[in-house]
């Protein structure tokens, strides 16, 4: 698979289709893999793809840094592929701006990323050209894929609270969740915003929850859980269950995954006269 | 142990607008000890903060031969600025300084001073300015040169014209073309050229140059083909800064700290320094 | 004997200027007392409402919150309730993820016509977070200072 | 003065601390994470990590503290001063690495003024350091000059003798009042020489190597090359003992304030940022620069010392793999390139 990849990148160099390659490359440790970028053919030997590649490289899509190497193909799996569903939707790049190269994945991460636990995209649903063998990409059941949230769902109120209190706690505001996110593309964040100030800048619990609660809403509808956030977190707080609970919430109301067909209106860009409104007097 | 961030409380006894979005405080010590204790020399800046709102850096403006009271002049940009705009002749504000190095007005002692300022940039040198002509006599041609984008940007706008008037400064205002008004009496043209125009003599002469990069750019060739040494223009930097005081971490330009080591540098100090302003 | 002193929940109410707004003011002409703990904020539409002005009346110490506009279809702005309802339907849920009682954010439609509902609503919201009581949670870390956030982070 | 301490005396030593009025702060294991934390009993220290998530700065340049709070009324102000933030503490069980890192910062800290936020929690805490009795690839304390039983920076050191035995040294005299002010949880050293069981830090790179190339290095392809992949977050600065960048902001309401000292980091594009949109480092290879700059060559020509102590946290939290101690290897490399 690793040969067809190379093969792949040099060919799309060589031919100038593309200008780079963000691909994976060997990390500071076997267990780890690095963001790599390929702008020379001779170069695509670094090129690997193994279980530890679970960054979502689409992120490099909105850096400037990255952007100014020219057209990128880019190294995705499937839960990735949904990224660049968004960004066409949301404006932020043109379907002909970057060159897909899908991988089939069988899941990443040592142990299992929790991501991988209920996949349905082992193959990408959008691709210029596929790397490794199809796999049929099976139908999860709704209550299956939100699984991971139940044992939270069920705890008292005063036990939420007080759980996500001490995970806030550990926040340091070092805002890797949304600088690694590949849809938190906002030139100048909110919190960076001071006129007025809407979120207190300090890493104290008032400045913790009310960050960490914008930061997952305003992926609300948007976020295709690549889990991103979670794995930088250096404070290990599960982000990825706030995410996981909207995506739950907008499929249940909206009818609507995200990042799953191009063809769908964005949930949070449009409505419908019938939406659920048993909770408004 | 003292606490270096707190600031002084400070009360604004005046306001003067100068320009649109330009506006002159006049500062006056709530603590009046604190008032007596307080020394600073032309060149040093200090952080002005709004509570509730935070710190902003700017120059002192006035002069430190005028002990009674101390001014800033500040364009409404930020958060702070925008705050500090929205106060009125007796509300208080923090103060903390005077931070910096300052301008070596005692080297200068008997030599031509040449001030080229551009736009917002005169309050730095006003300070400087009101201290070289409150020495009058120890110092020989003074000749000041300010430009700025329309008449009506000019700030110190009653100053200029006492300036114009005193026969021992030789001032020349100009403005950039098409931001003069039908009785405009300076020149049109920018900073650089009129500069050259002007001519200044370089020999025994001093130039203290602030304003935007721009400016800087274009004036410093202008000065070298004067004759002006590097050695012998001066200006001041500006940074983001958050303490004032070495620590933050952030108006660094390579190994230098423009809070500590600077902001006052000659041209010669900045042509060292890496490319990162 | 030193009388208990009765909570009053603070509630912040976030009208929009076309519908629910006016209701309350016909409210008010018609002379129909309603609680007084309410402190309103008028906006254009609740299309306008962006969930972090809510998350701030919380921080600054409201017990509980109206959220309240047109009816569907009556919008001013044709459709701004219609996409504000569909931000609500993600918003609480995720509020309520955190341990936020949803009690404590309520959303209705009144109409400028519906002064009775107005009162009915706003007592309502009132009598409901009263009864929760005040909100302890919030209060706390609003009282915790940025000095004290250190030392119990992590316990 | 040496003496040594039996593991199964871990609790007496935490009671004895707390009897004295000290609070306790040590390794704890929370789900995936060791983190220096408070603790009340031996129980809850974990020292079976290579190291701690957090490093031992939150204890003296905490992630947001009060520099002072005011009262707004009318156009009336009035400032007070924070207090009781230098808590009477005991650090146990934090590396020679982190305890190397605070007189490091003590010479930002107090010069030409002191900032009495970190200099009085300075004098209220004592360090009990544990020597690394192991260690992993980020490790690079020995290509910085120190080593897993440094003494820097600590009032006692411990080292592990056997799996139940600790060799204790004081080294400060601060150090040496805190052991004998609990003498009976001691014991006199055993004779003949102790069988300390401290790791082996590989040597990555000659650190003389590196500021030479930093010197004539500004303007080099390496730093865009190398900083491609960040994604400027704070991570890397946020964890860093070393790292002592910081933003002042107030936050009110209509009557009342903080004015508040929160961690700040280089590599944010917000940092260096001008209210006018001008920005000295307004792309990741001059932030990326920077920091490695700041580290290796500036601090060393103000301070006379390296601004990292080789911890490795910067690496092993790095969302995007960039690994610090891998960077000053190319540096080292090259430098030997060209003489």
């Amino acid at each position: 698979m690793i040969e067809a990849l190379r093969k792949k990148a040099e060919e799309l160099l060589r031919s100038n289709t593309v200008d780079v390659i963000y691909g994976y490359g060997e990390g500071s440790t076997p267990e780890r893999t690095r963001p790599v970028f390929i702008t020379k053919p001779e170069d695509v030997n670094k090129l690997i793809w193994n279980k530890y590649c679970v960054y979502n490289l689409t992120t490099y899509l909105k850096r400037q840094e990255s952007r100014k190497l020219g057209k990128p193909a880019i190294v995705v799996k499937g839960c990735d592929a949904k990224t660049i569903v968004v960004l066409i939707k949301e404006s932020q790049i043109k379907r002909e701006d970057v060159y897909i190269l899908g991988v089939t994945c069988n899941g990443v991460g040592e142990p299992l990323a929790t991501k991988c636990k209920a996949c349905d995209v082992n193959t990408p649903r959008i691709y210029d050209d596929l790397i490794g063998e199809k796999i049929e990409n099976k139908e999860i059941p709704f209550d299956e894929r939100y699984a991971e949230l139940d044992e939270y769902e069920k705890l008292s109120e005063k036990e939420k609270w007080d759980f996500w209190q001490k995970q806030f706690a550990k926040c340091i505001k070092c805002y890797a969740c949304s600088s690694i996110c590949p849809l938190c593309f906002c030139d100048r964040c909110i919190v960076d915003k001071n006129q007025p100030q809407w979120i207190d800048p300090s890493a104290h619990p008032r400045g913790n929850l009310s960050w960490n609660v914008t930061r997952a809403y305003h992926l609300a509808g948007r976020c295709i859980n690549c889990e991103e956030c979670q794995r930088v977190c250096p404070a290990d707080i599960p982000l990825n269950l706030l995410n996981k609970k909207l995506a739950k919430e907008t499929e249940k109301n909206f009818n609507y995954r995200s990042g799953y067909n191009i063809d769908d209106e964005l949930a949070m860009a449009t409505y419908k006269e019938d939406d659920n409104q048993d909770f408004i007097k | 142990m003292e606490n270096i961030y707190k600031p002084y409380l400070m009360n604004i006894s005046d306001i003067i607008d100068e320009a649109p979005g330009v506006r002159t405080f006049r500062l006056n010590f709530l603590n009046e000890d604190e008032g007596k204790n307080f020394q600073f020399q032309a060149g040093q800046f200090a952080l002005y903060s709004v509570f509730g709102y935070g710190e902003s850096t700017f120059c002192i403006a006035s002069s430190p031969t005028r002990k009674d009271y101390i001014e800033c002049t500040f364009r409404q940009t930020g958060r702070v600025t925008n705050a500090l705009s929205e106060l009125n002749v007796g509300d208080t504000i923090g103060f903390r300084g005077p931070y910096g190095n300052v301008f070596p007005i005692e080297e200068w002692e008997g030599k031509n001073l040449v001030f080229v300022a551009g736009g917002i940039a005169l309050p730095p040198l006003r300070s400087v300015i009101w201290n070289c002509l409150d020495l009058r006599d120890k110092y020989k041609n003074i000749t000041i040169v300010y430009g700025a984008k329309t008449v009506e940007d000019l700030v110190y706008k009653h100053e200029l014209k006492e300036w114009n008037a005193r026969d021992d400064v030789n001032l020349v205002t100009t403005v950039d073309p098409g931001g003069e008004t039908p009785d405009w009496a300076g020149k049109v043209g920018f900073v650089p050229t009129v500069v050259e125009e002007t001519a200044p003599d370089s020999n025994d002469t001093i130039a203290i140059l602030c304003g935007p990069p721009i400016m800087i750019k274009f004036t410093l060739p202008v000065l070298e083909k004067l004759g002006f040494k590097q050695e012998k223009v001066y200006t001041t930097l500006e940074s983001r800064m958050k303490c004032g005081l070495g620590k933050c971490g952030r108006c660094n330009i390579g190994c230098t700290y423009i809070c500590k080591d600077g902001p006052v540098f000659t041209a010669e100090e900045i042509s060292k320094m890496p490319d990162e302003f | 004997m030193a009388e208990e002193t009765k909570f009053e929940p603070k509630i912040v109410a976030f009208l929009c200027n076309w519908c629910t707004y006016a209701g309350a003011d016909l409210a008010g002409t018609g002379r129909n007392q309603y609680q007084a703990n309410v402190r309103v904020i008028k906006l254009p539409c609740t299309g306008g409402i962006d969930p972090l002005f809510l998350i701030k009346a919380f921080e600054r110490g409201a017990d509980g919150i109206l959220v309240s506009g047109c009816h569907p279809g009556d919008c001013h702005y044709n459709s701004g309730n219609y996409h504000a309802r569909r931000r609500w339907n993600v918003f609480r849920p995720l509020l309520e993820f955190c341990g936020i009682n949803p009690e404590r954010i309520q959303f209705s439609w009144i109409s400028a016509a519906e002064g009775g509902k107005w009162v009915e609503t706003i007592n309502g919201v009132v009598d409901t977070v009263r009864a929760l009581g005040p909100f302890e949670g919030y209060q706390k870390i609003n009282t915790i200072g940025p000095d004290a956030s250190s030392e119990s982070s992590q316990t | 003065m040496e003496k040594t301490l039996k593991k199964e005396n871990f609790n007496s030593l935490i009671t004895g601390l707390k009897d004295q009025g000290y609070r306790t702060i040590a390794p704890k294991k929370d789900n995936n994470l060791v983190t220096l934390d408070e603790v009340q009993s031996a129980d809850e220290i974990h020292l079976d990590h290579v190291q701690t998530n957090n490093s031992i700065k939150e204890y003296f340049l905490p992630k947001t503290e009060k520099i002072l709070s005011y009262t707004l009324e009318k156009n009336k102000v009035s400032i007070e001063e924070p207090e009781g933030f230098a808590v009477k503490s005991v650090v146990f069980g934090s590396r020679p690495c982190d305890a190397a890192s605070l007189p490091i910062m003590d010479k930002v800290f107090n010069w030409d003024c002191s900032d009495k936020f970190w200099v009085e929690r300075r004098e209220a805490i004592t360090i009990v350091t544990i020597a690394c009795d192991k260690c992993d690839n980020y490790c690079f304390c020995t290509s910085v000059g120190l080593a897993p039983d440094s003494k820097e920076g600590s009032d006692v050191l411990l080292t592990k003798i056997s799996d139940d035995e600790y060799l204790v040294e004081t080294v400060t005299e601060k150090g040496e009042g805190l052991i004998k002010g609990l003498e009976t949880v001691f014991s006199d050293p055993v004779a003949g020489t102790p069988d300390r069981q401290v790791a082996s830090v590989e040597k990555k790179f000659e650190i003389d190597k590196i500021k030479p190339w930093l010197d004539e290095n500004f303007a080099h392809k390496i730093w865009a090359e190398f900083s491609m992949k960040c994604i400027s977050c704070g991570a890397c600065t946020f964890v860093c003992p070393t790292c002592h960048c910081f933003d002042i902001v107030d936050e009110c309401t209509m009557s009342k304030g903080d004015r508040v000292k929160n961690w700040d980091g280089c590599q944010f594009k917000m940092f260096t940022l001008h209210t006018s949109g001008h920005n000295p480092r307004s792309t990741q290879d001059q932030r990326w620069r920077q920091r490695i700059m700041h580290k290796f060559k500036y601090y060393v020509e103000k301070f006379d010392n390296i601004l990292c102590v080789g911890c490795g946290r910067c690496s092993r939290v790095c969302p995007a793999d960039m690994n610090i101690s891998e960077m000053l290897e190319i540096i080292a490399t090259e430098e030997n390139q060209k003489e």
